[in-house]
């Protein structure tokens, strides 16, 4: 048993320290998710595109393929530094679920041609999956695919469409054989968002950002963007999801608990500093116990592939946690603010409003499916309960 | 005899709200109030006030209607339940009670008509800089100034409806301790005074306003100086329940989304709400607001009766307030992806409930004033 | 809307208190589900049968089976006098559940012979209807009793049958019609105890009571001590589960938490008070929210009983939340105490032991149905959400 | 490199532990030690000492295995899974590292090998009578009584195995502040000592000692005066890392009897374990353990590693304080009535948990003592 990080890890991390402190100023730092201010998004486009100059994107994928080889902690430890100054990294859904669906069951030939390309973010993809009546159960899709020659003829609607309006290309799944089962059948294109028959309208989200629905109207997309197999886009997906390397998602929990913290030794109500109030020093313990725990699912999952171990209950424990944990750590963060967290900004705005913001992005925690989907999974896959 | 049921009255006063705020006030007019100027309606306002709600509590010989806390709370459920935008709690009973209990027969019969009639609003200004709530957290400095006046110095916040407000009740100190507090009638455009928006997570009109050696006279005192927070207080304990109503209202309407989506959404071939998963998700916001529901008339009904209620009134809000976070929560859950987008309705509760859940006082303060009545 | 008593009803609560005051010694006061002392057992059994004597155990009955007519707010009343002192009353299963069923559904000459007799405590009667693999699920229960002449011959296992070896009768459910459908061919009957073929073996219970293991062996029981029609045994429970009645289960908690508080008003822990520790503070702020929560849900009972309004939420809500909330309060009150908690008796034990034991207790809170069926129920038939 | 697996040699002592307290400590045995005089086995605590398990942590030179917390952390996990009962924690763990870290040398050669032999046991007496956690509630008066010696008069709770104790390990206020608390080593015979079983919920050996006048010479000082807390407390973290492993192996065990039990048992005509609802209940205990043992794991290698812990090891307690309560009630829904019977195990789990959520300080005991050490 080990938690500590080699000397080539500590100087990897000095790496992308530096990196960052010279790439990133801090009022640049802000959340790709949930902020449409066009200045910022000009910067993140050219920011990620410096990353993946680096080969940062592609890290752990293989050198063949435009990466650099480099194993999973590298990534981790990569995404800490990352999150830790709210780096706004764009367009994960072409080098993270783009590309790890390729790596999941592309073929040789869209590999060498594709990952590349994602991996400098050479294009800017949309997460275009879900559907209106499709999104915990994405098997339940409706667009269509049909053959026409070297073309593909998709018709359907999509929704949720994170970042359509910052991307020129989208991430698709249509149903290619009506025939098959829910399951197969489905198969997976890029599809460029200039082309005729596509079109957008917005969906704005309550944590600030735009998503949108998006309308697929007969449109003929080249075979070769096909990606995987005909009918493999099932399979691709769950093994893709959000793929890329292993996510330090507890440096999220970790940046806003220290920042409440020092608000906490900062800030007075009634006679006290607020750090001194028994009931708050309990909430607080209840935030860093919520980070302490998501760390050391990461860490888990990091220690599970250094030892080529399956990954725990089913790979849905640390997603179960996490998506529980979210509203939960934002709301005792709003308790312990108190009622000035409703505000959003100005000189009385604590933190400068961040306590609000986060509330309203942590009902944002369906992606990927819902927590009560994935304890279904922890329940049957990793217990053994019966389905 | 135990009854929990509303009178016949009530009960059409229920019936006339509900179809009055659903054809006044439909949520698409929520949506475009709420980032309006003004942030509520003048008309809806005036309308309410024909129908003597403005005014429902006060004196009938001061244009009111004499109604019960029952009554504004059967009132309350319908404004919460279609988020209708007014300045109800703020101005008719916060502010208008207070006048009523502490305020000088000159005074009353100055503004409480005026104030039924819909054409004038008092903003109650309490909160400071803290955010802390009770008689401790009064630190705006109230300097006597020669015999007749005094000075305001400081700062308050989370004020409601400053912008539109004839007056502001600044609650100021003028001593030390619990009977140290005064309260004061000082308009928004006095000399030395500053009125600032605060964006907030509810688009609620929420003001900061300033006191930079604003000059105040005796007469714009309401009741005794240094009763401040005891003509203030009971006031306060009805709007807490008040403030409850609302959430119910709002709970119930925040009920009915989350389960006609549950009817309908179909995942994995069944309706979602099939899943025991979704069930309970349901159900604990049927539960929170239920609770909420029962333990706020029994506050309401003490406070009509005229009985001992610190306690009754406490652990209402306390409920409301857990009720008021736990059951958009949950809702969120039901409707996942899809209550996250501005174009349900879902958010536009979301966002409300995080201003009832501290409007008034939070869980925290609620659960240990039970304790300290008991 | 009123939560006052009438004069009346005040009346009658300073009647009971009156015979509490002259019949229930404090040191006789106990909980009959969870102590096997004989001698308290003894006085327990005397006690009840004074109570059956002033007509109090049919309180609500009609008159003409015994009853005193009364409404069920006098039996609430009643209910909140005697859970405030803890009064030993044993024998629900006779005077509550056989008298509720024989009121759903029992025919008038059953109704003639057996409520008045059950009022006086005449007869012990022990609870038979549940079975090894027919807990919540009562339909799937597999004893059967098959009809001879002018018997029943009854065969099966009955399983945490309370108070077996205190009562002398049995309160059963058999199935009588082998080819009818799960929720029909039930059918219910009192077994004497001392029939040939029936007999018991322990299975004492983490709170400190006994159930037991009853074993029904070809007992011939007489036609006549079939309660109700053939075949109604469903109906007839699912409408009397404990009835009789409103009862106050608010004042159980009320009583507890006002236990609690006093300690923590008499008792140091570090420099002051525990009632002064903001912690301990807002936990009784919860204890006492529950109890309040509890005491509005059997308000509302009597208040909808008097309007004549259906229960709410199809009947559940209020054992879900006192389901749901037993453990928890309970708890709370072991945090409030801290590791002393863990004290069963002795001078350094607080609140001689009772937090200790009440903890105990409150896994005992199945009977009925599991709080898992009980949401069943509230989603369903009170929501509307399908089944 | 972060690598979260026992090493072999840990993976061999898992393995030999699991087998070992299989074959000598089936639940069987644990059931009939629980309401024996003894309250333990001093054949089974012989056997581990055979195995080099009482001594396991001590320096080789006096008799023991210089096994790090890690080893130990991995004994209790199978402890905990069978509910071995054995005064490990007490003797070999808090009092014998006490002794180790601030005992003089003839202390350590004359109590550490017999204490490694299994032939002594030493029981630590910390607690009072309110019941808290840490220097300042220990009040014990130790007098100075002449040049020689020390007179204590007062008492202690909740000491574990006095009844078999040869010798106590009693912490003593001689001044005040955290630097006023001393540590002395007196015998349960000795004069003025009186020992009292204290009936518990676990059935644990649980003992009031009252001390009245008890004379005590300056050799049975554990440490320097005044530096009694300061010896403890890095004990007291440790044994605390070593509770939350117990927690943790008899929550493997608590989870295997809820999914066997939701696999097996069949309602409404199907096993429980598909109903989701208890597939929540199931999988909160899942997750709970797990996480007890993430953090657990961490803080013991922290503690080896001889890094700063102080926040770890709060952290995981806080946790494992609330896994011991959830889990067990989590488990209690699962089997409904079933679990309520003494004829189950569940129950033998359920009332040890709520030994183990409050020995070595509860939850906000821990949390408070999170944000205490960031």
């Amino acid at each position: 048993m080990d938690i500590r990080f080699t000397p080539e890890q500590d100087a990897w991390r000095e790496e992308v320290r530096d990196f960052l402190d010279a790439e990133l100023p801090p009022e640049k730092a802000f959340d790709v998710e949930f902020d449409e201010d066009e200045a910022l998004w000009e910067f993140s486009h050219a920011f990620t595109k410096k990353v993946g100059a680096k080969g940062w994107l592609g890290l752990n994928w293989p050198t063949e393929y435009g990466g650099l080889g480099r194993p999973p902690i590298d990534r981790m430890i990569m995404s800490e530094e990352f999150e830790a100054r709210e780096a706004p990294l764009s367009g994960s859904i072409g080098w993270g679920l783009t590309a790890g669906s390729l790596l999941a069951g592309g073929t040789e030939e869209q590999k060498q041609h594709w990952l590349p390309k994602l991996g400098r973010m050479d294009l800017h993809v949309a997460e275009g999956l879900s559907e209106p009546a499709a999104g915990s159960d994405l098997a339940s899709l409706t667009t269509t695919a049909k053959r026409d020659g070297e073309h593909w003829v998709i018709s359907g609607e999509k929704t949720y469409t994170t970042w359509g309006t910052h991307a020129d290309w989208l991430f698709t799944a249509a149903r290619s054989d009506l025939t098959a089962s829910r399951h197969r059948g489905i198969t997976m294109f890029l599809v460029p968002l200039d082309l005729p028959g596509v079109s957008m309208s917005p969906m704005l989200n309550l944590g600030g950002g735009r998503q949108n629905h998006t309308f697929l109207d007969d449109v003929r997309v080249p075979h070769e963007y096909m990606i995987g197999e005909e009918g493999g886009g099932w399979h691709m997906i769950m093994n893709a999801f959000y793929g890329g390397g292993i996510h330090a998602g507890h440096a999220y929990y970790e940046r806003a608990f220290a920042a409440v913290l020092e608000h906490c030794k900062q800030t007075r109500r009634g006679d006290g500093l607020l750090i001194d109030d028994p009931i708050v020093r309990q909430q607080l313990g209840q935030l860093a116990l919520i980070a302490e725990q998501l760390k050391m699912l990461t860490y888990e999952s990091v220690s599970n592939f250094n030892n080529q171990k399956p990954p725990s209950f089913g790979g849905a424990i640390g997603v179960v946690v996490s998506k529980e944990a979210r509203p939960r750590f934002f709301e005792l963060c709003n308790r312990i603010v108190g009622p000035l967290c409703q505000l959003q900004e100005g000189r009385f705005a604590p933190m400068r409003g961040q306590v609000e913001a986060w509330y309203r992005h942590s009902y944002a925690n369906h992606a990927g499916g819902t927590s009560q989907v994935k304890r279904m999974v922890l329940a049957t896959r990793g217990l053994g309960l019966p389905r | 005899m135990i009854d929990l049921e509303f009178s016949e009255q009530q009960q059409l006063l229920q019936h006339t709200a509900r179809n009055f705020f659903a054809a006044q006030c439909p949520i698409a007019k929520v949506r475009s109030l709420e980032t309006s100027d003004l942030g509520y309606s003048d008309e809806l306002w005036k309308s309410m006030a024909k129908l003597d709600w403005v005014g429902l509590s006060y004196p009938t010989e001061l244009g009111g209607a004499a109604g019960s806390i029952l009554d504004l709370y059967v009132l309350y459920a319908e404004m919460g339940r279609c988020l209708a935008p007014t300045p109800h709690l703020a101005s008719s009973v916060i502010a208008g009670e207070t006048i009523l209990r502490g305020g000088s027969e000159a005074q009353r019969g100055r503004l409480i008509p005026e104030m039924s009639r819909g054409d004038l609003i008092v903003a109650p200004a309490l909160t400071e800089s803290d955010g802390a709530y009770g008689a401790d957290a009064v630190q705006l400095v109230a300097q006597a100034d020669g015999e007749n006046g005094y000075r305001l110095e400081g700062a308050k916040i989370l004020v409601p409806y400053a912008h539109v407000a004839g007056q502001l009740l600044v609650a100021a100190r003028t001593g030390s301790g619990p009977d140290g507090v005064t309260l004061f009638l000082i308009e928004p455009g006095a000399k030395g005074v500053d009125v600032e928006k605060l964006g907030n997570i509810a688009n609620y009109p929420l003001f900061a306003v300033t006191f930079d050696g604003v000059a105040v006279s005796r007469d714009a005192i309401v009741g005794p100086v240094g009763a401040g927070w005891a003509t203030l207080e009971p006031v306060l304990d009805r709007a807490s329940v008040l403030q409850c109503a609302e959430i119910v209202g709002a709970g119930e309407a925040v009920l009915d989304i989350a389960v006609n989506y549950a009817q309908q959404r179909e995942q994995f071939g069944q309706p979602v709400g099939k899943f025991q998963a979704v069930q309970y998700l349901c159900s604990d916001i049927a539960i929170d607001l239920h609770l909420t529901s029962l333990l706020a008339r029994q506050a309401a009904w003490r406070l009509d009766a005229g009985l001992p209620h610190a306690r009754e009134v406490a652990l209402a809000k306390a409920q409301a307030s857990e009720s008021a976070q736990h059951m958009v929560r949950q809702a969120h859950e039901v409707q996942a992806g899809h209550g996250f987008m501005m174009e349900t309705d879902l958010q536009l509760y979301t966002r409300r409930a995080k201003h009832w859940e501290f409007n008034l006082g939070d869980v925290h303060h609620h659960l240990d004033a039970a304790v300290a009545a008991l």
